[in-house]
């Protein structure tokens, strides 16, 4: 019998432990798992090394769980978006590392940690503050810089439709680092509107084999983040 | 013509003039903000295919108000649409396209151009801004031309084409034209090297304005790149 | 306008040149571009290096390019199945070269030449003999291989159906090195039984997005390579 | 009890001896040919996803008769059906779910396997033979367990159980527990550790058939590995 169903947002981020590496979904609210983040919130996990590309916006999803204190240190690409006020005054006051890494490499390295790839060659970044300290080799007559994969414990991701084997279909540019984020980390976890029985999904458009998936979650109306910060709302 | 007595293009202008450098049939990444202006240029008959990084090729214009999905953005968060023959895709594909040079152009904002062909473009060099890059040095160092979309001048009128950049690289050597209010520039072995010039304008008003020799057009007009 | 759809196979593979580097789909018969394989044939082109997983089989698709003498050199992970003698022949001969490459790491090569990622490292065929001559590192106290990737003028693919966008999805397990030779070339050429309008195909199922691919032709009925060897068929 | 006087487990027993250590909830990868034989012994109520490296998760059995599609097929080429709960994907996205550790159990064949872990099987190191290799190789070095099923010796009676191979590696330490006709032996940091010994056979029976020292099982009877 599999069925990695999980009965509630709260049963799915069980285990998160303190000091564990946090890789989350989503490219400004579209994909951001709010209801999974609210979950971890209420779980109460500090700490915590966060793989997101932003930092949320609002006081809402991923920018609670910075203003909660449950983060140490950032691995993204654009912490500050419209709206985004939590993590630009706990950077300022030293409270939350950042390693700012560029949107492809962030990808690639979160891929490779998914694919058993250690570390790759790659061009970005090449020439720029963003390469002081990394290695450099030249391929080709070329030059580039030496990546290392990235992993992590959990990933918290959100699709549009699981079923209980852990495949996943996504929403559009909801999909963004869903995929890849569920391929490399020990426990994924998939926040869904709708978890529907094996055989229900077509094969051929499956995104995220169940494989790589531990968990999934029905949260059958997820909230914008958007909406949440127009109205003001803050979590808890 | 004395200094002063033009303004130049306007930016609908500088987009219409970038648009007419983008051969039908691209493959196309806007960069956030002002580039966005391009796609409402493009020539009528040619087709141009939009990239945005966060996982779509085929984006269409904004929706209609009311029925857009907040889960259908561009790179800059701002809701669009999907064409016909548009696909979705994951952020490690999404960077293939863009590191691997399946894109044709990249049409980027700039703090600074040299005319060496570098480029900054994410970092004021404040040093309490918060420090974010996205996917702009990705971008740089994959797409096969990148055009630089920018005013000619900072607000308090300091040159942004420059001998060598002062403020933090987003790519080396990667820059191949800049549009500007003023001119067109190619970044060539020997330099800036001038291909239009906004009515009205010398290549020595351009100069003026310009930190770096500006050499004169190779030919009176360069015609369009071709895709190859 | 856009419109990558050529009336013929052999308009398809229009440019091949002496000397030109072609990936070729398929795992044994499943995805093997058969069609444009003999379009290849009589177009001409000799002295190729092919990049595919296997050799063929019979005396019909890949064994017959083979056979015609047009391969200078193959790039593969599994040169013999059942019924493949042809290739098998032409090594002993000495009349083509071998490149043998794991499965996975041809694949990942192959996926690198797409991805702008000119070499990585890989846990795979450490200490054995085709680690012999490539460079090893340690990585987090496990040795790896240093690879490069693998980049083509031409892939001749197999899909199902295709926009004339050169959007693709593929028929089951006939999509094994599709995509990512799709991504790896220069030219990208593949043979669907239908050619739609863009809109038609699903922009959530699009396997291989339209940016990969350069052409796109029809083969209503495509020919299977079983069906062919097993008629004792040959080419031309 | 005397030298030949059983002819151990048969090829069926060894696969069910094989199936009883595949948690519920697997996902395995099996070998071509004999490994193949796993899939039809899984005891009742445990659920296994297999996974083949040329594209498909969820694969099951061969279809009816006429039934089949021709591309629809596994590792060894033979025609295979989907399950409920499948999914398709091409070959980088098969190869990183096996480099990567996402695969449970893979059980292959072997010509030699070393008390090290050490694993021979692609190449009969003749000098005339086409070297091939396939997935063998990936699915040594990324699978989380490798299970052996192979004859204990080979036709001619030499062990295949060996201090060191002498025919080229497939990978190195990476056996976990080899299932034979004649036992069950596991690969511990001491060397070959018995496990099982089939119906009849001692543990001198075994060693007397084997290239290295076997030591004694370390409890009565090993429990299945648990899935963590």
């Amino acid at each position: 019998m599999l069925n990695k169903a999980c009965p509630s947002v709260n049963e799915a981020v069980a285990g998160v432990f303190d000091g564990a590496v946090v890789m989350v979904g989503g490219f400004g609210e579209a994909g951001s798992p709010v209801e999974l983040l609210h979950a971890l919130i209420d779980h109460g996990a500090r700490d915590l090394t966060v793989i997101s590309n932003n930092c949320g916006s609002g006081q809402v999803g991923l920018a609670a769980l910075f203003r909660a204190g449950r983060v140490r240190k950032v691995i993204c690409s654009f912490p500050r978006t419209a709206n985004s006020t939590v993590f630009p005054e706990l950077y300022r006051a030293g409270k939350c590392e950042l390693e700012l890494t560029p949107q492809g490499t962030l990808a690639e390295r979160i891929r490779a940690g998914g694919a058993g790839i250690p570390a790759f060659y790659t061009p970005t970044a090449v020439g720029t503050p963003l390469a002081e300290g990394k290695e450099t080799r030249v391929i080709g007559g070329r030059e580039y810089l030496l990546e290392h994969a990235l992993r992590a414990d959990f990933a918290l991701v959100k699709g549009r439709v699981a079923d209980t084997h852990g495949n996943v279909v996504y929403n559009k540019t909801a999909r963004n680092f869903g995929p890849i984020m569920a391929m490399a980390a020990d426990v994924s976890v998939v926040q869904v509107q709708r978890v529907v029985a094996p055989g229900e999904l077509d094969p051929e458009a499956v995104v995220t084999p169940g494989i790589f998936v531990r968990r999934v979650v029905e949260v059958a109306e997820p909230a914008h983040e958007s909406e949440l910060v127009a109205a003001g709302a803050s979590y808890p | 013509m004395s200094r002063g007595a033009t303004t130049g293009w306007t930016r609908e202008q500088i987009a219409a003039r970038v648009a007419m450098d983008i051969a039908d049939g691209s493959y196309v990444n806007l960069g956030i903000g002002i580039p966005e202006l391009v796609a409402g240029c493009v020539p009528e008959g040619r087709t141009v295919v939009y990239h945005t990084e966060n996982g779509l090729i085929g984006m269409g214009p904004s929706p209609e108000r009311g029925a857009g999905d907040p889960e259908l953005i561009n790179a800059g968060k701002r809701q669009v649409t999907a064409m016909p023959g548009a696909a979705y895709f994951h952020h490690a594909d999404s960077f293939a396209m863009i590191r691997g040079g399946h894109i044709d152009v990249s049409v980027l904002g700039a703090l600074e151009v040299a005319c060496n062909g570098d480029l900054a473009n994410w970092s004021t060099g404040e040093p309490d801004s918060i420090p974010a890059v996205g996917g702009a040095m990705d971008l740089c160092a994959g797409v096969k031309r990148v055009y630089v979309m920018t005013t000619h001048c900072t607000k308090t009128g300091e040159p942004k084409l420059l001998e060598r950049c002062t403020l933090p690289l987003t790519g080396c050597g990667v820059v191949n034209r800049v549009y500007t209010d003023l001119a067109v520039i190619d970044i060539t072995p020997e330099g800036f090297r001038l291909v239009e010039a906004a009515p009205g304008l010398s290549l020595e008003d351009i100069q003026r304005r310009t930190g770096a020799p500006v050499l004169p057009p190779a030919h009176a007009r360069a015609p369009a790149p071709a895709k190859e």
